[in-house]
């Protein structure tokens, strides 16, 4: 019964996916929007403006780098979680 | 839907994987395979971000040889793939390696707690 | 939990591949502003040859070189390291996480006070995974009780 | 006719409100103190509503905005010689009961007294509210804070039998009140205005239909409070309630609330001419007089003297709002004046029957034989009381019943009249029962020599009396009743 | 300085949780007082950037790392935002000082550190989800934030660790569906900064991968803040998670998730994409209106008071839908002020259920009788949240839901006005049911009846910390009551898109 109902939601999610499919851009396509619109100033200026060839370097800790330090945070999170889910202090 | 097959089939394969995991979250009944299941699925978004990167014709987003000094030589868009989407999805693997951790620490305290991670004996164990 | 068996070749094998594990882990840090490299992924590897510890030998070997107060103390200081950047750069009058700021205090332009910058948290990203990956892993093998473990493994 | 604005109202409100409070933090340790708060209270209201009257009776209207909620709704207070005459009533009234419960109380040594208290003078302040309520938002507001308020008090026995009266009003009461937020949301939505005005203010903003609509869901939500048949249920059965919370519903606060706000639904929001041209008036009227000749009927069937009284309150109730439906200026005017003659008739005769029950812990009238020698005051009080219900003069209840009959004529419904006349009879025929019983039959368990209750039980009652003798007397005496209704009604049709 | 607040208002809990964490490896006692710090700044900044935000009547944008939007991150502050800034930092403050003695009751000592240093996260993810303008650095603070709940929820009573793990698989569903509505958007429009996407989408409205993607966000944001078919994991977790952490999360977590929706409707698609172009307005008005039906029958069925509160959050959501769902600008004015309220009238029925737990131990409303006697403050705080929730005037809850049926009238919605009215009955039902069982003592005789086998009367043996944070969200509910004319005036009318 389980399997079936997951099943069926998969199919039917997997449908919903699909239909948007077409309205995406081909794969690796040089003109899509995604490589048009913000990423080429990251790619011409980034050398420039912050003196780090790695560009995904640069966008990762200086021009996103709020994201990170957040995504350290999650890090951070995480093992506090895990420390206060399991550990038992001696007995 | 199919004749766009070969110039998406990354969108396919996302799709598919996706659903793959989806599935296996609701139908399985071992909590160690419905986290399998939730990793399959978040890595089946990675690799639609990482999919959306992709330029044909572009190398790596790292410039060579130029460490430190590299005002002056000019950088076309088109020959470096799209750093951003590499950017993203470091977080979203931090962040799925995390969440493995905790679902991880929880399984491991469930166990201590019901001798198994079955879900329909743990839910019998809750009810009396 | 972790049987204490002396197996000669890997006590060795480890003795010898921590170090340099440690010095890559470094590496890839310092040269992740060139090449594929940074942060995570230098954590990630320097506390794998944390990881090894408790593998070869055995917990409390390792648990004195890492002491659980250090393990806390660690994670919280990286991730104090990069907001404590931002803040710096707040103080120097601009906005959160501005490195170009932080020229005021480096003898360097804007620019490479941003490559500067960066290289600064990308320290701190470092020692909080690395902190964070060992203290994971050691209470998931534990399941959370040390002591009890390091008990088992002296007898 | 100009406007005054000052905050008196809102000072008529919050002395019941601080004295709720006091009461509540002086608390059952030192209840003298406590129910010194209450008369305080009491009378202080008392005295600030009065102060307003001068004023109004020369037309003017006192008005004062509190806060401006959104766009065309505020919280606002506006009165008007409508609304005066109910403020005046219930805060008169109030004065009395207080005393009287004290006396009640005490002698029973009733539990959770500084509960009942506080209820109580909330109570009184949801009624004041609504009294002084200048447009439908506010008036809302204070019946609800009214309806909650007197939950406490419904159930104050605690007995099985109360909390089931309790659910029972929740239930017809707050189903009631959503029917009313219902309407006022679609009044609001199709007027954008929620203010008080006579003669109406939704003439020509919808098409017949809706306004037929609102008509109904307005009358729905209020007439659950106005124990309009079939939704009288929760009040014969609220009877489980101590008498003078029983006096409190029926007299003072609760039901004419009810009334009261079909009346202003009536008079103030639809208006004679929507009405007559939409012909609901005379639908209403119908309906209502249906309550009218049934709650008697039942009324001759009940033993419990307070479950009698009950019906025969339900009756007025609907009489009152007859008079209002038939749209004629006599018939208005007097349902305005039957709404505090009515009250003080009523207060009296549930103070009597509280008095038998505090004395001899008897309920039902087979049982009372001859208690008019044991308690005559008490007992003359009564007569004074079902005299004037059944509409003999010189006692109140004929004035406005009189009007009432004029009414009828002059909206040339003879029928209604008939109605009102058998209603009449009725009256007289569960009234003198009672009466004869109590003076001429002898039951065990009353002693014949003289043995009244309380003073502070007692007084109040004789009080009560007197008041409605002299409201028969002089109409527009002290408080010029007469005068503010009639003001009223011409307000409404000339206005 | 004041310019800055933005940013302080988030890292400052951040930057605290890691000082927490450190300084409980000396003194735990410490640890509660860092926290009040942290809030109680925070309590300060959203002040001040409300303040800011209503003096400038524009948006506050503070771009961080000062690269100009799209290419950095910015946080955009307007009047939506501030609003839910100041009431989420509020609560959270009120709610740590509340957590502190029912924590020592309900969790082990040698963990106080860490908890308090989850809560600092949790609470810095909520503020910086309120406050960020970036879609995926909304995705990172979500995070952050069901993080440090999964944890919490972890340390509750017994099967706690097991609902928290159904959450977290249901949470990881909510999170990277959110990611992906995003990477949609991502891929259609190049951009992540919610300002520039909303500039960009019109271009893309007929694409039907908008919305696949619309879909995506809603049923990510949908399965965090507990929406009708996807609440499955919410009663479970907040009723077996320690009091104040379901006294934290349930008023939180769930409305920020409703202030994200109404972010992603009405902001980044514009309303003309959500109510014109595509029904979302009436299938999101039928999810809430089949959802509030559900839910307060399910409620009805519950004997913990608890598991009956976390029914009614599934309700109040749906409320704050149908605001969203009469798409004008009085539902959406209700909406908002829905959001608000709920928040405290939560945090009020939460902690009081804390409260009642800390002193009694049972959380059964079968097992309240004479309560009244021995814990009246609580019960009256109880009171005024729940005629709060039921809709008596002039209590707080009445006038959002006066504001939502103002707008499905207009909207000419009648199915969602009968769901209100015929849902406030019901609710009146399950509270009075609470109510009478608390106050009433069924006797025989009215009169003086025996007082043996009752309690005395006395205070609350509730420590007066956890009494007077509950005390003092009473009195925000009846002052939000009061002035909700004011909030609207002030702020609420511009918080609310033009387009509408």
């Amino acid at each position: 019964m389980k399997k079936f109902l997951g099943v069926a939601i998969a199919i039917a999610a997997l449908m919903v996916l699909l239909q948007g499919v077409e309205d995406l851009p081909p794969w690796g396509d040089p003109n899509q929007p995604a490589s048009l619109h913000v990423s080429p100033r990251y790619i011409e200026k980034s050398l420039t403006e912050t003196g780090v060839p790695n560009m995904v370097t640069a966008v990762l800790a200086d021009y996103r780098g709020y994201d990170t330090l957040f995504e350290t945070a999650v890090i951070f999170t995480a093992g506090v979680a895990v420390l206060m889910i399991l550990r038992r202090s001696a007995p | 839907m199919i004749d766009t097959f070969f110039t998406h089939y990354n969108y396919w394969v996302f799709a598919v994987l996706l659903m793959i995991g989806l599935y296996s979250m609701m139908a399985k009944n071992n909590l160690m395979k419905k986290l399998i299941g939730m990793n399959i699925f978040q890595w089946a978004i990675i690799l639609y971000f990482i999919s959306i990167g992709a330029k044909r014709g572009a190398q790596i987003p790292i410039v060579v040889g130029a460490h430190g000094q590299g005002e002056n030589l000019a950088i076309h868009a088109a020959e470096y793939i799209n750093p951003l989407p590499h950017v993203l999805m470091l977080t979203a693997i931090v962040v799925g390696v995390a969440t493995t951790g905790i679902s991880l620490a929880l399984l491991i305290a469930i166990y201590k707690q019901y001798d198994t991670i079955e879900e329909d004996k743990i839910i019998e164990a809750l009810k009396k | 939990m972790i049987r204490h068996q002396e197996d000669i070749i890997i006590q060795t094998i480890c003795r010898m591949l921590i170090p340099f594990m440690q010095v890559y882990g470094l590496y890839v840090l310092a040269h992740g502003h060139g090449s594929p490299g940074g942060g995570f992924q230098g954590g990630c590897i320097f506390a794998a040859s944390f990881i090894l510890m408790p593998i070869a030998y055995d917990l409390d070997k390792a648990k004195r070189r890492f002491t659980e107060r250090r393990t806390i103390l660690f994670c919280s200081l990286g991730v104090f390291i990069y907001a404590g950047v931002g803040w710096l750069c707040l103080l120097l009058g601009g906005n959160f996480l501005d490195y170009g700021k932080l020229s005021a205090i480096l003898p360097v332009g804007p620019v490479m006070a941003r490559y500067y910058g960066i290289a600064v948290i990308e320290t701190g990203v470092q020692i909080t995974v690395m902190a964070v990956m060992v203290s994971i892993f050691i209470n998931l093998i534990t399941s959370g009780r040390h002591e009890e473990e390091m008990r088992n493994t002296h007898d | 006719m100009e406007t005054i604005h000052t905050a008196t109202p809102l000072l008529a409100l919050l002395a019941s409100l601080i004295g709720a409070f006091l009461i509540l933090f002086t608390g059952g340790k030192r209840p003298n103190l406590r129910e010194f708060w209450t008369i305080l209270a009491a009378v202080t209201k008392f005295a600030v509503i009065c102060s307003m009257l001068p004023p109004i009776l020369q037309g003017k209207i006192i008005e004062y905005t509190v806060i401006e909620i959104y766009k065309g709704i505020t919280l606002q207070f506006r009165v008007d010689t409508f609304g005066m005459i109910f403020a005046l009533l219930a805060s008169c009234l109030w004065v009395v009961v207080s005393v009287y419960s004290i006396g009640y109380m005490r002698t029973l040594k009733e539990h959770a007294q500084t509960r009942y208290f506080f209820c109580f003078a909330l109570a009184l302040f949801g009624a004041t509210g609504v009294a002084l309520a200048g447009n439908v938002f506010t008036l809302y507001m204070f019946y609800e804070i009214l309806t909650v308020a007197t939950f406490p008090l419904v159930v104050h026995k605690e007995t099985p039998e109360a909390i089931k009266a309790g659910r029972k009003y929740l239930a017809y009461l707050l189903t009631g009140a959503s029917f009313i937020l219902f309407s006022m949301g679609l009044t609001y939505y199709l007027t954008g205005t929620l203010d008080f005005a006579p003669g109406g203010f939704v003439a020509g903003h919808a098409s017949k239909e809706l306004l037929s609509l609102l008509f109904v869901a307005f009358i729905i939500g209020f007439g659950s409070k106005a124990a309009i048949m079939p939704l009288h249920e929760w009040l014969p059965s609220a009877m489980i309630a101590p008498a003078p919370v029983s006096a409190l519903l029926h007299a003072v606060a609760v039901v004419k609330a009810g009334v009261f706000c079909c009346l202003r639904v009536i008079l103030y929001i639809f208006g004679p001419e929507v009405l007559s041209d939409l012909g609901l008036g005379i639908t209403l009227a119908f309906v209502v007089s249906f309550t009218v000749i049934f709650a008697n009927i039942i009324a001759l069937t009940q033993d419990n003297l307070k479950r009698r009284l009950a019906f025969s309150t339900i009756n007025n109730l609907s009489i009152i709002i007859l008079g209002a439906a038939l749209l004629s200026s006599q018939g208005i005017k007097g349902a305005m004046l039957h709404i505090p003659f009515h009250g003080f008739m009523k207060i009296t005769l549930f103070m009597c029957a509280g008095a038998i029950y505090v004395k001899t812990r008897l309920e039902n009238i087979s049982a009372m034989g001859g208690i008019g020698r044991q308690m005559p005051i008490t007992m003359a009080a009564f007569t004074i009381g079902a005299a004037g219900l059944i509409g003999i003069p010189p006692v109140c209840g004929f004035i406005s019943k009189w009007y009432l009959c004029l009414g009828t004529l002059e909206a040339h419904e003879i029928i209604f009249l008939m109605v009102l006349l058998a209603s009449a009879l009725l009256d007289a025929a569960y009234f003198f029962p009672v009466i004869y019983g109590a003076f001429f039959k002898h039951s065990k368990g009353i002693k014949s020599t003289f043995d009244e209750a309380p003073a502070l039980v007692v007084a109040p009652i004789v009080v009560t009396a007197i008041g409605t003798l002299l409201f028969g007397l002089f109409p527009d005496a002290f408080i010029h009743f007469f005068q503010l209704a009639a003001l009223s009604a011409q307000n409404i049709l000339g206005g | 300085m004041i310019e800055q607040f933005p940013v302080l208002i988030v890292v400052t809990p951040l930057i605290l949780s890691f000082v927490v964490n450190v300084a409980g490896l000396w003194n735990r006692r410490l640890c509660f007082y860092i926290v009040v710090v942290a809030l109680a700044s925070c309590v300060v900044f959203s002040l001040g950037i409300l303040k800011t935000v209503l003096a400038q009547g524009e948006p506050i944008r503070y771009s961080l790392g000062n690269w100009q939007p799209p290419w950095g991150i910015e946080y955009v502050i307007d009047h939506l935002n501030a609003l839910i800034l100041v009431s989420v930092a509020i609560v959270a403050l009120l709610v740590a000082v509340y957590a502190k003695r029912s924590l020592e009751q309900e969790i082990h000592e040698s963990k106080i550190p860490q908890f308090y240093t989850l809560f600092l996260l949790q609470v810095t993810g909520l503020l910086g989800i309120t406050a960020t303008g970036d879609l995926f650095n909304l995705y990172v603070l979500l995070e952050i934030a069901s993080f440090s709940a999964y944890a919490v929820i972890a340390m509750g009573e017994r099967g706690a660790d097991f609902a928290a793990f159904r959450y977290v698989l249901f949470g990881t569903i909510g999170a990277c569906a959110y990611l992906l509505g995003t990477g949609y958007l991502y891929i259609l429009t190049g951009s992540l900064n919610m300002v520039d996407v909303a500039h960009l989408l019109p271009q893309s409205f007929y694409s039907k991968a908008l919305l696949v993607g619309l879909a995506f966000f809603m049923v990510g944001v949908g399965i965090k803040m507990g929406i009708f078919p996807l609440h499955v994991w919410l009663p479970d977790a907040y009723t077996l998670a320690p009091s104040a952490v379901s006294a934290l999360l349930a008023p939180l977590f769930t409305k920020v998730g409703a202030y994200v929706i109404i972010r992603i409707m009405f902001t980044v698609f514009d309303p003309a994409f959500s109510i014109d172009l595509y029904p979302v307005t009436d299938i999101v008005g039928w999810m809430a209106a089949i959802g509030i039906l559900f839910a307060c029958i399910m409620a009805l069925a519950q004997s913990d008071l608890k598991r009956m509160l976390c029914y009614l959050i599934v309700a109040e959501m749906g409320y704050i839908l149908i605001g969203l769902a009469s798409a004008n600008r009085l539902g959406l004015t209700g909406a908002i002020l829905h959001i608000v309220n709920d928040m405290f009238m939560m945090a009020c029925l939460f902690t009081v259920a804390g409260a009642i737990f800390y002193q009694t131990g049972t959380r059964d409303i079968y097992q309240f009788r004479y309560l009244h006697r021995t814990m009246p403050i609580t019960l009256a705080v109880f009171v005024v949240g729940a005629l709060s929730v039921i809709g008596v005037p002039p209590l707080c809850g009445f006038f959002s839901k006066w504001y939502l049926l103002l707008g499905a009238i207009e909207a000419k919605q009648w199915a969602l006005v009968v769901v209100l009215l015929i849902s406030s009955l019901i609710y009146a039902v399950l509270f009075f049911r609470v109510i009478e069982r608390a106050y009433l003592e069924p006797r025989e005789d009215h009169s003086h009846a025996s007082q043996k086998g009752h309690p005395a009367p006395t205070l609350d043996k509730v420590p007066l910390s956890m009494l007077a944070p509950m005390v003092f969200i009473a009195a925000g509910i009846i002052l939000l009551g009061i002035f909700s004319g004011k909030i609207i005036a002030h702020i609420i009318e511009f918080a609310i898109p033009a387009a509408l």
